[in-house]
C-alpha cells in the first residue's frame, strides 16, 4: 500500500490533529479525538447552523468545507465509513446558535440512518433540525429512482449556496428551502481510471486494467456504467456531458455552474483540456457559464478519475454561488 | 417471566461474548457484498454495551437508553444504528417500568422491526435483519418462558435466513450487489441469530 | 498509459486553452498557441514585471501562479522541456511596463540557456531585465556546490514575495534582491512513491517497485538519496526535516513558513499527517511557524510523493509573504 | 573561398536533409542519458532553418541572425540554444559584410565555442559538443578551402568523440547519469558530426 501513513487506525486522527494546526484559524476539535470538527467561532448566535459529516478520504469533502459562508460543523468517520450518530449529534450541538441546524449530506444508507438518530437524539435537547440529502450522481439509479442515487461532488454547491443564504440571516425553513433548491440543480457523473487504497484495507479497492476506464463508477468503487478502455478526453467528456444533459436538460438562454473535478489523481492539466471541451459545447448550446470550477473539490484519495458536476443556477442561486466564502481548501 | 435490568444485563454480557467469537464470521460474510466490517461492528456493540451494564438504571426503559447511547458512541455502521435503534423503540415502550412481562416480547420485536424499517427505509423481503426480527416477533407470539422464547426465535430465523438465501439483497450496500448476493446469506441477519445464540448463554 | 487527453502532442495546448476559458480573470493568452500566458492587464505600467518558465506539468507551477501580486506573464513549454528563447522574450515583453522585468524561475540547464538567451533578445529592445534563479533542492548537489541545485518548490515562496515587492512599487533592483533574498532563505526535499508520466514518452518516467520510495527524488525523476521500503510518514517526516535542518540551521526564535506539498497524486489527508510531525517538532524547537502551506503547490502530474520546502523569514519577507495575492489556485 | 549568404544557404540545406536521416540515431542516443528528444530537435532546427533559406538578406550577419530566430522560436531545447548561440556569435562577427573568407572559419569556430560554455556554463572536456566544435576549430587552422575544411573538421570530430567516449559527461541533463555515461558518446558531439556530414552534401 503506497500510502504515507503511521498507522492505518490513527490515519483519521493524525489527519484531523494536522488539519486544524495547519489552519487553526478555520478548523477547531469540539475535543481531542472526537472528530467532530467545528469554526472556531461556532455556534454563531442568530444563525442557521450547517452541518454535514460522512466517511473521511474525500477532502476537501467533508471537513474542509468548514468556513465563513459554509459549514459550521462536521462529523468524520473513518476513510469511506459513517460517522456515528453521537458524533453527528455533537455536530449538531456545535453549529447550533439557536437558529436551528441544517443536516446538509450525501445519500449513503449509513449516513442517512445516522444522521436521523442524531435528529431524534437532538430533539430531545430542542435543537430544532431539517435535512436535506444530495443524490446527485446519475449513474447510480435510474431517473424513475432518482431519490436512492447517491450523492457526490454536488454537495460543493449545495454547501455554497446553503452556506450563503444562512450567512445572509435566512431562517431555517429557507435555509432548507434554498438547499433542497441546489441538491435539485446538481447532477454529477464520474468516471475513474485507477482505485484508491482504505487503509484499513490495505489494498486497492478495486482492480482495474492497465488501459481501462470505469464510466459512472462510485466514489468509493462502486460499479458503474461499463468498462471498457481509455477513451480520448473530448469522447469521455462528450459522453459525460450527454449523460448529465438526458438527466436535466439545459436550453439555450440557460445559466449553469460546471464542475470539473478531479477524484485525487488526476492532474489539473487533464481537467483543463476536459474543460476545454465543456466550454466550447456549452458556449454552442448558448448556455451561459457561470463561475466554473476546475480542481480538486470532491475526491477518494488517490484515485486517477473525474466526475463532471453540473448545477444549474437562476437569480437566487446564482447570487448566492458568487457570495463571499472562505476555508482553506476554496475562497469565493 | 419478566424481563429486568438484571436479566438485561446477564443477557447482553452473553451477547457480548458471543460476538467475540462470531466476529470473523460476520466480517467473511460482510466481505462478500459488503465492506467486510459486521463482524468489527459487532465486537465494538458488545464492548461498549459492556462497559455500561455494571451501572444500568434499574428502569427498564432507562437501561435500554444507556445502551442506546453506548452503541451509537462506539459505531456509525448502518448495523450499529439498526441495533440502536431497535434499542431505542424499546426503550420508549419499557420506560417507567422494572418489570417487563416476557410475554410483550413478541410486542417489543414488532416495535423494533417498524423502527427499523423505518429508519433504514427498508421493507420486509428486501433481505436484511428487519425480516429476521420480524420472523422472532412471529414466532414467540403468545410466549412468556425465556427460553422457550429464545429457541422458537432462533427456529425462526434459522428458517427466515435459509428460505432468504436464493433472493437479493435490495437494500444497503449489498443493493449494488443484488445478482452477486443471490444464494448468499445476509450477514446482518446472521448477527442477529449469533445475538440470539448470545442471550441463550 | 492512463492520463485524460487527446493527442500527446497537442496536451499542453489544450491544456492551456482550458485554463484561459476556465479563468478569464487571471489569464490571457499572448496569442494563439505562442504559450505565453500572462494577467489580462499586464503590462502594468510603472510596475516591476516578473517572468517565469519551465515545462508543463508542474500545475500550478508555472502558468498557475500568474496573478495579482505574483507573476505577470510565464512562457511554457511542452511537459519536462524548456520553453524557447523567443516564448520568454515573448513574456517579457508581455511583462514590461517600463519599469524592466525580473526572470524567475528554476535552475535547470535549458531553462537557464533559454532565458539567458531571451534577455540577449530583449536587450536590444532596451528592456531592462536580470534573473534570480531558485536552486532550492538540496538533495541535488551537495552545500559545497549548492549553485548547481535545481529549483523546485521553493520557487512558490519566490513567486509570491516578489510579487508582493513589485506590487508595492519597488524598483527592478530592489525586487531582484528581495527575490533573491527569498530564493536564499528556500530549501526543499522531495521523496516520490510512484513515478509520473510525460504524455509524449507514453510510460512512467522510472520503475519503482510496489513498497518502495525514494528520498531525494527529482521531479522530473532524477535520482535521489536513497531508495528503499517505503517508510512510516513520521520517519519520512523526520528524515525530510533533518535534511533541511543541516543544510539551513533553525534556531529558536527564528521563524519559518513550511511547505508540505504534494507531487500530485499524494492526497491532503496524508499531507496533513505529516504536517503534524512537522508542526509539533517545530513547536518543540521554539521555532515560530509563519503561513503554513499544505497541498498542492507545484506538482509532476500524478506522481505520487512529497516535497517539504522551509523558507525562513524575516520581517521583510513575512511581510510580503503575508501580502494579498490572488490566481486561480491561491488567495492569499 | 568565401562564405556567402548563398553558400550558407545551400549548406544549411544539406544540414537539415542530412538530420532528417539521423532523427533516430540522435533520439537513441540523448535517450541512454537524457531525455531522448535531441532527434526531434535536430529535426526541428532543420525544417525551421528551411523555411527562411529562400529568404535570406545578403548581409552574412544578418543571414546567420535569420537562422538565429528561427531557431529560437521552433525549439527550447538545450542543442538548439547552444546552437542558437553560436549562430548569434558568428552573425555579430559577420555583421555588415556579404563575403566572409573561409580562412576565418576557425575564428568563427572559436568565437561560437566561446560563446557556447558562456551560455551553457560549460569547460572544455566536459564532454559536450562544445568540445567538438573547439576540435573542428583548431582542426581547420590556417585552411581556406571549404572540402578541405570540411574533411578536417570531420576528421577531428571523429577523433574528439573517440577520445571522450570513455569519459563522464559533465554538464547538461547527461550530468545526473554521469557514472553511466562512460563509454557512451555525447549525442550533442554527434550531432555535431552529421551537420557536417550535412554540409559536405
Ligand atoms: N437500510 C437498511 N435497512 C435494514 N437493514 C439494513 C440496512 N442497511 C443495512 N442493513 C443490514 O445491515 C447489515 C450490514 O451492516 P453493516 O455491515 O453495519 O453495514 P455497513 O458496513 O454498510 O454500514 C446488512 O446485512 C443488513 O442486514
Ligand atoms: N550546458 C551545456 N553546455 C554545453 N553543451 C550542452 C549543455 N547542455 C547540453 N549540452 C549538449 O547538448 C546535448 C543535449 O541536447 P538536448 O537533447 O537538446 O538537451 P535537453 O533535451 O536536455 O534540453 C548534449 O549531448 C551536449 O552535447
Ligand atoms: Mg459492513
Ligand atoms: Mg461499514
Ligand atoms: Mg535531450
Ligand atoms: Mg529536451
Amino acid at each position: 500500500m503506497k500510502k504515507i501513513l503511521n498507522d492505518v487506525y490513527s490515519y483519521v486522527d493524525e489527519m484531523l490533529v494536522g488539519l486544524c494546526a495547519a489552519h487553526p484559524e478555520y478548523y477547531a476539535q469540539v475535543s481531542e479525538g472526537a472528530r467532530v470538527i467545528k469554526r472556531p467561532e461556532a455556534p454563531i448566535a442568530g444563525k442557521v447552523g450547517i452541518v454535514t459529516g460522512g466517511g473521511s478520504g474525500h477532502l476537501p469533502i467533508f471537513t474542509g468545507y468548514v468556513g465563513r459562508g459554509l459549514l459550521d460543523a462536521t462529523a468524520i468517520g473513518d476513510v469511506f465509513a459513517s460517522p456515528s450518530a453521537d458524533q453527528m449529534a455533537e455536530a449538531m450541538r456545535a453549529a447550533n446558535g439557536g437558529k436551528g441546524v441544517l443536516r446538509l449530506y450525501g445519500n449513503y444508507g449509513g449516513d442517512v440512518m445516522n444522521f436521523d438518530m442524531a435528529g431524534d437524539i437532538v430533539e430531545m435537547e430542542d435543537i430544532p433540525s431539517t435535512t436535506v440529502v444530495l443524490a446527485d450522481d446519475v449513474a447510480s439509479a435510474k431517473p424513475a429512482e432518482a431519490a436512492k442515487r447517491r450523492g457526490v461532488a454536488g454537495m460543493v454547491y449545495a454547501f455554497k449556496i446553503a452556506g450563503a443564504a444562512a450567512d445572509a440571516g435566512k431562517d431555517l425553513a429557507e435555509v432548507t428551502r434554498i438547499a433542497q433548491k441546489t441538491a435539485d440543480a446538481c447532477r454529477t457523473i464520474g468516471a475513474a481510471l485507477t482505485s484508491c487504497t482504505v487503509p484499513q484495507a490495505g489494498k486497492p479497492t478495486f482492480e482495474i486494467g492497465e488501459t481501462e476506464m470505469e464510466m459512472g463508477m462510485g466514489i468509493h468503487g462502486e460499479p458503474g456504467v461499463w468498462r471498457g478502455a481509455l477513451r480520448k478526453a473530448d469522447e469521455i467528456a462528450a459522453e459525460m456531458m450527454d449523460i448529465l444533459l438526458a438527466d436535466q436538460p439545459l436550453a439555450r438562454g440557460e445559466r449553469v455552474s460546471p464542475l470539473i473535478n478531479s477524484l485525487g489523481a488526476t492532474p489539473p492539466e487533464e481537467l483543463y483540456i476536459l474543460y476545454r471541451y465543456v466550454k466550447a459545447r456549452l458556449d454552442d448550446m448558448g448556455v451561459r457559464i457561470v463561475m466554473p470550477l476546475v480542481g480538486r473539490y470532491a475526491t477518494s484519495m488517490e484515485m486517477a478519475g473525474v466526475s463532471f458536476t453540473f448545477c444549474k443556477l437562476d437569480d437566487e442561486l446564482e447570487t448566492y454561488l458568487k457570495a463571499p466564502a472562505e476555508c482553506a481548501f476554496w475562497k469565493v | 417471566m419478566a424481563l429486568t435490568t438484571e436479566s438485561l444485563a446477564v443477557g447482553l454480557a452473553g451477547v457480548a461474548a458471543r460476538m467475540e467469537t462470531a466476529a470473523e464470521e460476520l466480517n467473511r460474510l460482510d466481505a462478500q457484498i459488503g465492506d467486510g466490517d459486521l463482524g468489527v461492528t459487532m465486537v465494538r456493540i458488545g464492548r461498549g454495551v459492556n462497559e455500561v451494564l455494571g451501572d444500568l438504571p434499574d428502569d427498564v426503559g432507562m437501561a435500554f437508553m444507556k445502551c442506546v447511547q453506548a452503541i451509537t458512541k462506539v459505531s456509525g455502521s448502518s448495523y450499529a444504528t439498526l441495533v440502536a435503534t431497535a434499542l431505542m423503540s424499546a426503550a420508549k415502550v419499557c420506560k417507567g417500568r422494572t418489570e417487563v412481562p416476557l410475554s410483550e416480547m413478541s410486542a417489543l420485536l414488532a416495535g423494533a422491526a417498524e423502527a427499523m424499517k423505518a429508519r433504514g427505509k427498508a421493507e420486509l423481503g428486501d433481505k436484511t435483519v428487519i425480516d429476521a426480527i420480524d420472523a422472532a416477533a412471529k414466532a414467540v407470539v403468545g410466549l412468556d418462558d425465556g427460553r422457550a422464547i429464545l429457541a422458537a426465535a432462533g427456529a425462526a430465523v434459522d428458517d427466515v435466513i435459509e428460505r432468504m438465501r436464493d433472493r437479493p439483497n435490495r437494500v444497503g450496500r449489498a443493493r449494488i450487489w443484488a445478482e452477486k448476493s443471490i444464494g448468499l446469506d445476509d450477514p446482518g441477519m446472521v448477527a442477529f441469530r449469533r445475538m440470539i445464540e448470545g442471550l441463550a448463554g
